[in-house]
């Protein structure tokens, strides 16, 4: 992060010693509701749904697509293969069953997606990258991602705000937000499509009519400016930018005494 | 009862050049390393290979060029590194890469399993992925439909039934029945989807121990033609509940393949101057070494 | 964690009349008599049932006039008769009754737990259930089609998402986390396809038990809505692993139904007048009696 | 069984004091060659298996749909549903399975069906019977028959000869054989279709071009006249007709002392 490898001023300064993670995180936890359904990787996606057990929504189910349901690690996974995510499961099951009879069935209340790069419209690419030149640097592919895009209710990206990582235009779209534009259902998608993307610096949700992504808030000590200077696409900005709130004293308690005391997320440089 | 144990050379010396295989390891985990080593030590050709995730195991037999074609759903070594192998061989043209989603991938194993020749899915539409792949290579495989019924846009894939389906599990008997411990991922469709099943089975027990717990019996024998039973066989992905990753031999793998000519090295070294897995394994650090990755009882890492 | 356990006096009242229910149960094993006896109790009008094969639960429903309509696969007490008030509904028009085939149920559960409205079978065609299906009340769920990709003629089925599905388990914990011993014939799809599951449970667990042993967690919790607790809720069908079917009883029921005004007798003797389940056991003999049917350890029955 | 009642002479005799259920079940297991996979149900096509796994064929793979196979009953089971044959399996399953994934796709060698009524072509009614004004009366009604029918490489059907049992026309066609003597593949049918109807006075196989059942063997001591008049349809004589092999000294112990002991099987009536 940012703020850990002081190599930026552009993200989220450390306020009181909070981590642009740390509120990252909290920003993810709130958006998810009590009883609902997620599909989530590792990362801060998988620290925000253990904050939001752990806090307001504890009847949250977590789903990890290789088919591994509510785990509870007890050592930190170095990736969605590593058996220290199968620990204390209460199911252990298959893609058909994650991807096909809770995500395609309409189950997945929200998406968590990581990205190389999105764009004005939420779509995200996972793919590959182009040089100046044009040529091609294949990275991981779809896996689950254009699955999960396509079919939750609420897709969430956290990510890295750079601009090279929000351009006008992708190398490669590999999972769909909006699209062009068009209304998802018009597109023959399933969900709502995308929701928020939470980066080091801001929380960007998306205009309900254009479907244009737009500042929600700015992470406290970031200014407007600098959000749009990192920004590659035209920003919709409201009328008043709203601070992104902090994370509250228990939260960070069990941020950094329970969910991560090694720091494995926290600390992390994220793509 | 029928003894279906057989060594990985008699299996690998009956797959043809060609064939397409599919692949149970998933990124780091149960990967089919024991018949992908004997494969490129008997140098196979012209491979098509299929997964939901590939891994090492596909890295490995793309970077020794045995693969033409790939069906897949993505690809990493998780915080290890990239696929890099296969991502050069995509980058130069050196096969055809035929991208969908894990999920695409499960529906099309599921639909060979079933004997239906297309399944309908919702994915992949109004991405770049699908627009490749009805452009591409592959675009007799996909098609464009309504439901009959609520008119709703599907996609339908074509079912996938590989020639060959490899699986790595903890336990089978000498029959082929097999049971999995910890997550499946795609391996019981894509085993049954497949013509011929071949699984590496890190213990071999009685059947008189499958039949105390038959439901987890996740592909039984009759599906299987060839046991190979191959202690620390997925080494060094990890084996749950056998054993754990080998970070430092990832990161030798990761090392060698993220340089141009790495790779061969790599293989020289550890594969085709190995007689077989066991000389592998003794070559990468022998039992001592293996003990240490041992699984803990109770965390099964 | 949210306490999902219920009795079923308030499950049932929250089903409305008219409701599609798919019933769990298969000929004389694990049948949701629990629910079955509530329903009957509260006096539901108008349901839709659906299972692939019927036994004492649909029959019990039907001879107490609560159907409309049946989806089913076929139906049979084994070797104790036939779904005798079944039968009679069908031969007199006081049901309406979409008779297709196992597999064919199986696969429009399939669909509707993947949640793709449709679905190829090559079951059903040149048979006279599908003639009767195509010219009968439910016409507009089966379609012929042509593989797009083969040219191979299938049937495509519209898949089938209950309101609720009911399904007797051995053993859940109060988040509604399943697991199933013995076989499962379609209970998983089935309950994944419907838009509620209620599941009675014969034992309730710690979840930590459930996390023992997460490979056989069949439903997951947070697919269920409610969890009723019933031991012996089955009776007088077989639980595998808890007790055996009662063949005195079975034959008493059969023996009921076989006459006309038969079941009215059996339903206010055994159901009417029970005031809950556990009442009903008491009335079939008490404690004592179910005693004797407890499955034998290393046997299941 | 007939001979077990005394109650007619148009079946098997019992010749030297083999029993026609025995003759059928050696029939039975005749038909079944070593490594096949078979999708089987209770009584005596059961038997023929575990006869057939017992001499010749001990790789058989005996598969019951509702998810159970290579069940080692050590009890009598009442049905298909009885725990009794979920003892000892290696591999407990599901109809999805067992139907879709071995029977639908295409896996299964042999189907053995029962039945309520047989015609020529080898159709199979289990649904429904008509009285003789017409009035219906509802049996069991398909349950996998149906797919069994439609799907299994050979279908063999064991079943009691009787006139009414083997019509001309059936009260409802349940489960294909041959329909009305196209291909089966015309029809958009899997499977080669009906091959053997054993019953107690009988073998009966279907002509290769015309798909009519035809006689191939008579029991012991049982007149090719009373097998004509016993069948409701016309049926296709062989210019020789050949003896129904009776089981061996070794079959005979195995049925008997191994399989079913207590005759729960062997002597039993049958419809």
């Amino acid at each position: 992060m940012a703020t850990e490898h002081g190599s930026s001023s552009r993200a989220a300064q450390s306020v009181g010693g909070i981590r642009a993670t740390e509120i990252m995180a909290a920003a993810g936890a709130r958006e998810l509701h009590d009883g609902e359904v997620v599909v989530v990787g590792l990362g801060l996606p998988w620290v925000a749904c253990a904050l939001a057990r752990r806090t307001h929504a504890p009847s949250l189910t977590s789903i990890m697509e290789i088919g591994v349901i509510n785990g509870n690690p007890v050592d930190t996974p170095v990736g969605l293969a590593d058996s220290r995510i199968f620990h204390q499961s209460t199911c252990w099951s298959s893609f058909l069953d994650t991807l096909g009879m809770n995500l395609h069935r309409g189950l997945v209340d929200v998406g968590f997606l990581g990205a190389l790069e999105v764009d004005r419209y939420g779509n995200i690419n996972t793919t590959l990258l182009k040089g100046e030149e044009g040529q091609v640097t294949y990275v991981n592919g779809s896996a689950g991602g254009n699955d999960v895009a396509s079919l939750a209710r609420r897709v969430m990206i956290i990510m890295r705000h750079q601009k090279r990582k929000l351009p006008r235009v992708l190398a490669h779209l590999t999972s769909p937000g909006f699209v062009d534009g068009r209304d998802r259902a018009e597109t023959g998608l399933r969900g709502d499509g995308p929701h928020r993307i939470i980066t080091d610096m801001a929380i960007l949700g998306f205009d309900p009519d254009t479907h244009l992504a737009k500042l929600l808030s700015a992470h406290p000590g970031v200014s407007v400016e600098s959000i749009i200077e990192n920004t590659g696409f035209p920003l919709l900005l409201p009328d008043q930018v709203a601070t992104t709130p902090l994370p509250d004293e228990e939260q960070l308690r069990i941020l950094r005494r329970e969910i991560d005391p090694g720091g494995a997320y926290l600390n992390e440089r994220f793509a | 009862m029928a003894d279906k144990v057989r060594t990985a050379a008699q299996v690998v010396g009956s797959i043809p050049d060609g064939s397409h295989i599919a692949l149970g390891g998933f990124a780091i985990a149960r990967n089919v390393n024991t018949v992908v080593h004997e494969l490129i030590r008997q140098r196979k050709k012209d491979l098509t290979l299929s997964q939901c995730v590939m891994g090492m195991d596909t890295d490995l037999l793309v970077g020794a060029g045995l693969v033409s074609r790939l069906i897949v759903g993505g690809g990493s070594l998780d915080r290890f590194g990239l696929v890099n192998c296969v991502n050069r061989a995509r980058e130069s043209g050196g096969v055809i890469a035929i991208d969908a989603t894990s999920l695409s991938i499960s529906f099309a194993y599921l639909a060979g399993a079933l004997g239906i020749s297309f399944i309908p899915i919702k994915s992949m539409i109004g991405s770049e992925i699908l627009a490749r792949l009805e452009a591409g290579e592959a675009a007799e495989r996909f098609q464009r439909m309504d439901c009959p019924f609520t008119g709703e846009p599907y996609l339908l894939l074509r079912a996938i039934q590989p020639d060959v389906a490899l699986v790595h599990v903890q336990r089978a008997d000498r029959e082929g029945n097999c049971q999995i411990d910890g997550p499946r991922w795609e391996n019981e469709e894509q085993a049954k989807a497949a013509h011929r099943v071949v699984v590496i089975a890190e213990e071999l027990v009685a059947t008189d121990v499958i039949r105390q717990r038959p439901e987890r019996t996740i592909i039984p024998g009759h599906r299987v033609e060839a046991v190979i039973h191959q202690p620390f066989g997925a080494h060094p992905t990890a084996v749950y509940g056998c054993y754990d990753y080998d970070a430092a031999h990832l990161t030798e793998y990761v090392r060698h393949t993220k340089r141009s000519g790495g790779i061969e090295e790599y293989l020289e070294r550890y594969i085709l101057n190995s007689s077989d897995y066991d000389d592998y394994l003794h070559k990468s650090g022998g039992l001592k070494h293996l003990d240490t990755l041992k699984a803990r009882p109770g965390l099964g890492y």
